[in-house]
């Protein structure tokens, strides 16, 4: 385990910064923090995690895949995509580390989406334990250890110093870049703070959501629940919760017609869209039920049925803070799942 | 000086547009100086106009010109003929460079009495 | 995909000039949807509309891009030759690379790149046409002649005739307007009296004609073929269907000192009275504000005198609602006021005078009974001067007088000067002029003669000033011929007063949509093609409204005005614009924004059944706009937030097509 | 004035419903940390006495839910409606979006509404609040009970309150209050101070923010459409993401402008923004204007006014003319 | 690198029946005024949607003018009414936004107007073309 006082934390970003792009969690002039560019003064944000999660960084909301220039009648396709930098990601909290595997299933499985693949592939993930949990966090109910995060590197951060220690190769190699500015360490700071956080879990008023009522193979049992009924009814319609989720992966992908030449761009679509998944025929979902269903029945039933049990959500608490309207998966979990 | 910029700086220094004049006459009709004039308002508009300035520089018409104005305010198109008398006398005073009183003699002949409007319009005319 | 025919017209040299026609030809063949490209020298001639035809069969050309003159110009031409070739006429655009382009620009690579740029935009938009149907609308086949000059009596005679029924609303008590106060009219010197009075003669005993006399328009609504018009009769206190027009009420009215209207206020005539002797309708009228009866509720004369029994007290301005086809316009003119005249002292001697004023003083009906007397002191004049232009051509003086030429001037005072002269041999006429203007039939022959035959002297040079001088008037003015100024003592001075359009004319222009000039004549849809229609669609144009006019020209405008409404009243049905809103009652939500803004009132709303995405079904408030009604003006495409509302021919996808491709 | 309590309320959904005055009760209901509360549709008496809350997270707008609910419902539907939300309620019928005999409207007064970015702001790990007459107690699992006053996380909409005064209801609980002379322009006159470059940098950090969620939009009671052009793939201007600033300030603007004369002011937009986005500027931004320009106008105020943007006087201020009178201003 | 002579994009919006019919009568009259200036006609000056404006500053123009009749005037007798309101707000939010002011202009231009339609587009031209480049409404994808 290496170590490094927070006092130069500044150094080892500066140091990172210099032979890779380096994100981080940054306040923004609202107050929330936001994974921005590191740059001499950039000052690494203290909040518990980020409004839009680290996705974007691997998927981001829009992006261009193509173009196509028409000279006269002949159309040429142009490959515009470039090969990715190294890049690392600092920061990243337990629950979105867990985000990534979920999204890796969905775009490295065949066939593999070469721009999501060619991101991930120069990324270095440094994740951060966490050790003030809110009241929205939940993401022991998908086994999620928050003082445990998985990434190339996983760090603690107590009140003096930082520690590190590498999972993959990658991590090893991000530590040995670093190995100047830090120094070896045992880990009784980490441990110690480990059993308080560990306290703190355990308190938290979401702990006791479990995922026993969900999970592969419940679709039939789920389908005609009355909460999607109930809880469908004030739901505005909005991709809040999809835009801020971690694990919400799905897309559209459009042309947009420069006036120069044709972009083919892909950008977020939204299950709670009324345009999302339109085909010729019209909508799939026609209501904003069923679109209401698809979004949870998705996280906990499909999802986990076709990727061997995991749950595509984390746990991360976005939406619940997020929601215009307080709606959200725990709420559907609880009600369903009734409480434990 | 040649003729056609002599013309050219009399219109930009009365800011007067001689080709707007229509011919009616209406400047001179009214005009209280007429009988002592060689020439007359219309036709310092039509001598600006062809270029025709020599004979002006030289008339005494010049100095008859009250610069009452009668002549700017009746025309029907504007073209405010004392402004180009002005100028044309103007070109008269600024050609000669001898005149009589300069602007610096002008203080030592102010007194409480003489209004200094009186002075100016003096300095005006009685450098020629 | 359209299939669609790019043509370019080189206008002669008028386009080809400055653009490479064969360069644009060939840059849009490259256009998405263009199948076929050229250009030639006259693309509206017969031999142009043909290739076009000729090109739409060979090449199975779904639209058409015309790039010539301005739509405003040919658009019609073209959308005809699409219906010749089988296409729907609205598959035409133009892309006007005449007007604002060649024209416009002067260097060959700048004005083809526009024209290029122009062509494309034309094409995506053609890309979007749709082929357009015009709906239909029925014509009420009756006409309005606002204006009971001799403008709004010929058109309305000539309507008349053609069996229509026509309604004439004059502001005043009778018909006749200016020219029933002239006494003479050039060049023929025929009495105006003689000549008009049978013409309202005719007007009052013609059964298809009404007149509403004393009464204004107050409110014009709807559309070519179908205004419905509100017309306020104005109470003028006497029965009409009872008043014989004997006269005894005014003789008895002891309210005598009203300034005469007529008489251009040089006399004075009773409270209540009768214009003219010959005035149509041959009516009194109570002038409310001079009448001690109405005022005080005492007197009453004017009642008991009347064997008819038309006098009523109590009446009351009256409003009448009347559906019409056709609306012509004649409100005419007025000379302007002289009072910020200061030079000419209008204001300051009785005897300095207008020359509608001077009309009135030679006429045999006139306050002098046709005697030439100065109005101070009621002695003959011996000295006359005559100031022509006063007011007119005043460029400068916008506030004073107006810009333009009122046309009639140089012709009534040679006229009168020439009476004068024939008249009154003993007195010497002066007549100051800037320019004579004499462009008609036997107009220069007649001013000559004034000069030559009646020794009226023509003095090329204007009036300065006129100052009243006991009991003449001393005018001093230029002889730029002789360049000398004059000093003449007159005994009566004339100002040929400048025209201008009635004030009643701006706000009925608000009220029926026409428009108007910066100097408030009316605007014709085309200056020289169609001089009688104004640009709103059934106002037409009639006399000295649309610009200055004399009399033969007015009667002639008149006819023609006539003819076209003739020509509209004739058809059974019209068809419309179809280039005009509809709504899209799937996303229409039924907010009414639409229905706000829209200025004819052609957006309803109705509650109608949907079968709803979830296969519900739901009753929604939807907006429908009645196309017979809808002008196509967009307004309430862009109040509609949703896009709910488009408009056809200019959808919302055309335009941004259009802004795509001159932005490329 | 007396706060209204959740009691209050639920005594008189319940007697509404009991006596078939309504078949269904808009109301809130309570969440998993008594701050995320949810609008919901009760329809029985044990669903509002077990769920029906009514605390200082109450803040959603339910106007807007009546065009979907009356719809769809036999009866009745009763909602509550705040001060401002009966603005909204006002300018939906303006806009005939639903039939006003199918609701029974309780007004209720209002203090105002806390804002829960605010309080998360200053409490961490907040387990439950508890509604004392001087302050809000949170319990917290950091630091214990932590006192916050409720001026401290009153929401700016609340601070900047325009009316308390109810202008639309059947019948009103508790007191009715008045229009406030509010400085809640004084923001914008704020914005319009700064030179062309600052502002630009003002709004370009705000709307980079937008991740186009629609939250404002869906939230908005003056933004119901049948289909956004936001949502139409025909209507030139549809995008499911903000793919540059250009698209962003698109959005926003066009957002802006379709309520502009329409919106009331309720300050729904900003609330749900995830982003913190003061959108309400955007609008307040147009009613300033409209005032200025145009004469003082409230929408909602009273029903079937016609709203300034479909309107005109002959005299209206020239585009370049209301340039002339910010300078003015400035 | 070569300094190509700046060129402003201008869209002008002119209503069918005064300000086209000015701007005809403009080149009737032979009265000069750049080619940067493109005309889109539309029925009446309240057909143009406030997204037309803004979708010419997304494709590239600089400069957007809208031309109608007078008010008074309108063909439609309260169209430009509408657009002196719309248009006004419209404007206003732009320069609230932080975009340049001079980057757009109502001109009431009527048919007989020539010479006005002439000397506003050059005006224009030149205020916009002394602005720059469109920096802050652009769409960089529509960027050559």
């Amino acid at each position: 385990m290496r170590k490094l006082s927070l006092e130069n934390i500044n150094k080892l970003f500066a140091a990172v910064a210099e032979d890779k792009t380096l994100y981080l969690p940054v306040d923004q002039s609202d107050g929330s923090a936001k994974y921005s560019k590191w740059a001499e003064g950039t000052v690494w944000s203290n909040a518990l995690n980020t409004v839009r999660s680290p996705k974007d960084l691997f998927f981001p909301q829009t992006e261009d895949l193509m173009e196509f220039k028409t000279e006269g009648k002949n159309i040429e396709v142009i490959d515009i995509r470039k090969e990715s930098e190294d890049f690392v990601i600092f920061g990243v909290r337990a629950c979105d580390v867990k985000s990534f595997e979920v999204l890796d299933r969905v775009f490295l499985s065949e066939p593999v989406d070469s721009y999501y693949a060619s991101r991930r592939e120069h990324a270095v993930i440094v994740s951060l334990a966490c050790s003030r949990p809110s009241e929205t966090c939940f993401c022991t109910t998908f086994g999620i250890d928050a003082i445990n995060p998985e990434g190339d590197v996983s760090a603690w951060k107590t009140a003096t110093d930082i520690y590190f220690k590498a999972n993959t190769e990658k991590g090893e190699e991000f530590l040995a870049s670093i190995e100047a500015l830090t120094e070896e360490s045992d880990d009784t700071a980490v441990n110690e703070q480990k059993a308080k956080t560990a306290d703190i879990m355990k308190k938290l008023p979401l702990a006791d959501l479990t995922t026993d009522s969900f999970g592969g193979g419940k679709t039939e049992e789920l389908w005609n629940n009355p909460v999607w009924d109930e809880f469908s009814q004030t739901c505005l319609g909005c991709g809040t919760c999809t835009f801020v989720c971690p694990t919400c992966q799905c897309y559209d992908i459009k042309d947009f017609d420069t006036g120069n030449g044709v972009i083919r761009y892909r950008c977020w679509d939204s299950c709670m869209y009324s345009e999302f998944t339109r085909m010729a025929h019209g909508n799939n979902r026609l209501t904003q039920k069923e679109r209401f269903r698809q979004r949870f029945m998705h996280k906990l039933v499909y999802y986990p049925e076709n990727n061997g049990g995991l749950f595509s959500c984390v746990g991360c608490g976005r939406c619940l803070s997020k929601c215009p309207i307080s709606m959200n998966i725990a709420k559907v979990m609880r009600k369903i799942g009734g409480d434990k | 000086m040649n003729k056609k910029n002599l013309r050219e700086e009399i219109i930009l220094r009365s800011g007067v547009n001689p080709k707007k004049c229509m011919k009616c006459g209406k400047c001179s009709a009214t005009c209280p100086a007429y009988d002592e004039m060689e020439y007359h308002p219309h036709q310092f508009v039509n001598m600006v106009d062809t270029g025709d300035i020599e004979p002006l520089l030289n008339s005494d018409s010049l100095y008859k010109c009250l610069t009452c104005f009668a002549c700017v305010d009746r025309c029907p198109r504007g073209v405010e003929p004392a402004k180009l008398v002005e100028a044309v006398r103007l070109s008269v005073i600024r050609k000669q460079g001898e005149n009589h009183l300069t602007a610096n003699d002008i203080p030592a002949l102010l007194d409480d009495e003489t209004p200094q409007q009186l002075l100016v319009s003096a300095f005006r005319k009685y450098t020629k | 995909m359209q299939r669609i025919g790019v043509f370019v017209c080189w206008c002669g040299s008028n386009i080809a000039g400055t653009v490479d026609v064969k360069a644009v030809a060939e840059a849009l063949k490259a256009e998405p949807g263009v199948v076929y490209s050229t250009d030639y020298q006259y693309m509206c001639s017969q031999a142009g509309q043909n290739l076009i035809i000729d090109a739409v069969k060979e090449h199975n050309l779904t639209g058409l891009v015309i790039c010539s003159c301005s739509p405003r110009m040919h658009e019609a031409t073209f959308r005809k030759t699409a219906a010749a070739a089988g296409l729907n006429p609205y598959m035409v655009e133009i892309a006007n690379i005449r007007e604002q382009c060649s024209w416009v620009h002067k260097e060959m690579p700048v004005g083809t790149e526009k024209a290029i740029i122009l062509g494309k935009a034309a094409v995506a938009k053609v890309n979007l046409n749709t082929p357009l149907t015009p709906g239909e609308s029925p014509v009420t086949k009756r006409a309005l002649v606002i204006g009971g000059g001799i403008a709004g009596i010929q058109t309305a005679l000539d309507i008349a005739d053609a069996g229509f029924p026509v309604d004439i609303v004059e502001t005043k008590p009778t018909i006749g307007g200016k020219m029933a106060q002239l006494d003479k009219t050039f060049p023929t010197l025929d009495c105006a009296a003689c000549i008009l009075t049978p013409k309202m003669v005719d007007v009052a005993q013609h059964e298809k004609i009404r007149i509403f006399s004393y009464s204004e328009v107050t409110d014009v609504k709807g559309f070519v073929g179908n205004f419905d018009v509100t017309i306020k009769k104005k109470a003028r206190f006497v029965d009409e269907t009872k008043c014989t027009g004997c006269g005894d009420c005014v003789d008895k009215c002891p309210m005598k000192k009203n300034p005469n209207e007529f008489n251009m206020g040089m006399d004075n005539r009773s409270a209540i009275y009768i214009p003219f002797a010959q005035a149509v309708p041959k009516v009194a009228t109570i002038d409310a504000g001079a009448c001690t009866m109405l005022k005080k509720g005492k007197c009453g004369l004017c009642s008991k005198v009347c064997g008819a029994g038309a006098i009523d007290y109590t009446q009351k301005d009256e409003f009448i609602e009347e559906k019409y086809g056709a609306i012509v316009v004649a409100t005419g003119f007025n000379p302007i006021s002289m009072d910020k005249f200061d030079e000419y002292a209008y204001n300051q001697s009785k005897d300095v005078i207008t020359s509608l004023e001077f009309e009135r003083l030679t006429n045999a009906a006139g306050p002098t009974q046709g005697k030439l007397l100065r109005p101070s002191d009621g002695k003959h004049p011996h000295k006359i001067v005559f100031v022509q232009c006063v007011g007119s051509r005043c460029a400068a003086c916008a506030e004073k007088g107006k810009e333009y030429c009122s046309k009639i001037c140089c012709m009534y005072t040679a006229k009168h000067a020439m009476l004068t002269r024939d008249k009154y041999p003993d007195t010497e006429v002066y007549v100051f002029y800037i320019d004579v203007r004499t462009p008609g039939k036997n107009f220069d022959e007649f001013y000559r003669r004034a000069v030559e035959e009646y020794g009226v002297n023509y003095i090329k040079g204007m009036v300065g000033k006129i100052v009243p001088e006991g009991d003449v008037l001393k005018v001093q003015a230029s002889d730029l011929i002789s360049n000398k100024q004059l000093h003449i003592d007159a005994d009566l001075v004339v100002l040929a007063a400048a025209i201008e359009p009635d004030k009643s004319a701006r706000p009925l222009a608000t009220m029926l949509t026409a428009s108007m000039d910066t100097n408030d004549f009316f605007t014709e849809a085309h200056p020289k093609l169609r001089p009688v229609e104004s640009p709103t669609a059934g106002v037409f144009l009639s006399g000295a409204c649309q610009g200055p006019k004399d009399i033969p020209e007015t009667v002639s405008q008149a006819g023609a005005a006539a003819s076209k409404v003739i020509g509209l009243l004739c058809k059974d049905k019209l068809t419309g614009n179809p280039c005009i809103a509809s709504a899209n009652e799937m996303m229409c939500n039924g907010c009414s924004s639409c229905e706000r803004v829209c200025p004819y009132g052609a957006i309803t709303y109705s509650d109608k059944e949907f079968r709803m995405p979830d296969r519900t079904t739901q009753i929604r408030r939807v907006a429908s706009v009645n196309p017979a009604v809808c002008q196509g003006c967009g307004a309430c495409t862009v109040a509609c937030p949703s896009g709910a509302m488009d408009l056809r021919g200019f959808a919302n996808n055309q335009i941004m097509a259009e802004v795509d491709a001159i932005c490329k | 004035m007396q706060k209204i309590t959740r009691d209050q309320l639920i005594t008189k959904a319940v007697e509404l419903l009991s006596n078939g005055t309504v078949s269904a009760v808009l109301g809130w209901q309570k969440g998993e940390f008594d701050y995320d509360i949810t609008p919901a549709v009760f329809t029985t008496e044990e669903e509002i006495k077990n769920n029906f809350v009514y605390n200082d997270f109450c803040g959603a707008n339910f106007s807007k839910y009546l065009v979907a609910k009356t719809k769809k419902l036999e009866g009745k539907i009763l909602v509550f409606l705040k001060p401002c939300d009966t603005y909204s309620f006002n300018q939906l019928l303006t806009e005939h979006r639903f039939d006003r005999e199918k609701v029974y409207a309780v007004a209720i007064g209002c203090e105002g509404m806390a804002d829960v970015v605010k309080l998360k702001n200053k409490v961490d790990g907040i387990i439950s609040i508890d509604y004392k007459d001087d302050a809000m107690y949170v319990d917290t699992l950091y630091d214990g009970t932590v006192k916050v006053d409720y001026a401290d996380v009153l929401a700016e909409r609340c601070i900047n309150c325009k009316s308390k005064k109810c202008v639309a209801y059947d019948e009103l609980m508790g007191e009715d209050g008045e229009v406030i002379d509010s400085a809640r322009f004084d923001e914008v006159a704020r914005l319009e101070a700064m030179t062309p470059d600052e502002r630009f940098a003002f709004w370009q950090n705000e709307l980079s923010r937008c991740i186009r969620c629609n939250a404002c939009r869906d939230a908005c009671p003056a933004c119901t459409c049948e289909k956004c052009v936001f949502d139409n793939p025909n209507s030139g201007v549809e995008n499911k993401a903000p793919a540059n600033s250009f698209e962003e300030q698109m959005f926003h603007i066009i957002r802006a402008y379709h309520v502009a004369g329409r919106c009331t002011d309720c300050g729904e937009c900003s609330r749900v923004c995830p982003q913190n986005i003061p959108l309400h500027l955007l609008n307040r931004k147009f009613i300033k204007d409209i005032n200025e320009c145009y004469g003082e106008y409230q929408a909602g105020a009273e029903v079937g006014s016609r709203a300034p943007l479909v309107d005109y006087t002959e005299g209206d201020l020239e585009p370049g003319e209301v340039f002339e009178r910010g300078d003015n201003n400035a | 690198m070569q300094m190509k002579e700046y060129k402003p994009l201008i869209v002008a919006f002119c209503c069918n029946w005064c300000s086209y019919a000015g701007a005809d009568l403009a080149g009737n009259n032979r009265l000069n005024y750049p080619a940067d200036v493109k005309i889109i006609r539309v029925p009446c000056s309240c057909r143009v949607n406030p997204m037309f404006i803004l979708r010419a500053f997304q494709r590239g123009a600089d400069g957007v003018i809208l031309c109608g009749c007078h008010p008074g005037d309108c063909h439609y007798t309260s169209g430009n009414y509408y657009t002196r309101r719309r248009m006004a707000m419209l404007f206003s939010m732009l320069d609230y936004l932080g975009i340049e002011r001079e980057r757009t202009r109502v001109e009431w231009v009527s048919a007989a107007e020539g010479a006005k339609f002439a000397a506003t587009m050059n005006d224009f031209v030149a205020q916009v073309t002394a602005l720059g480049e469109n920096k802050r409404l652009e769409d960089l994808r529509c960027k050559r």
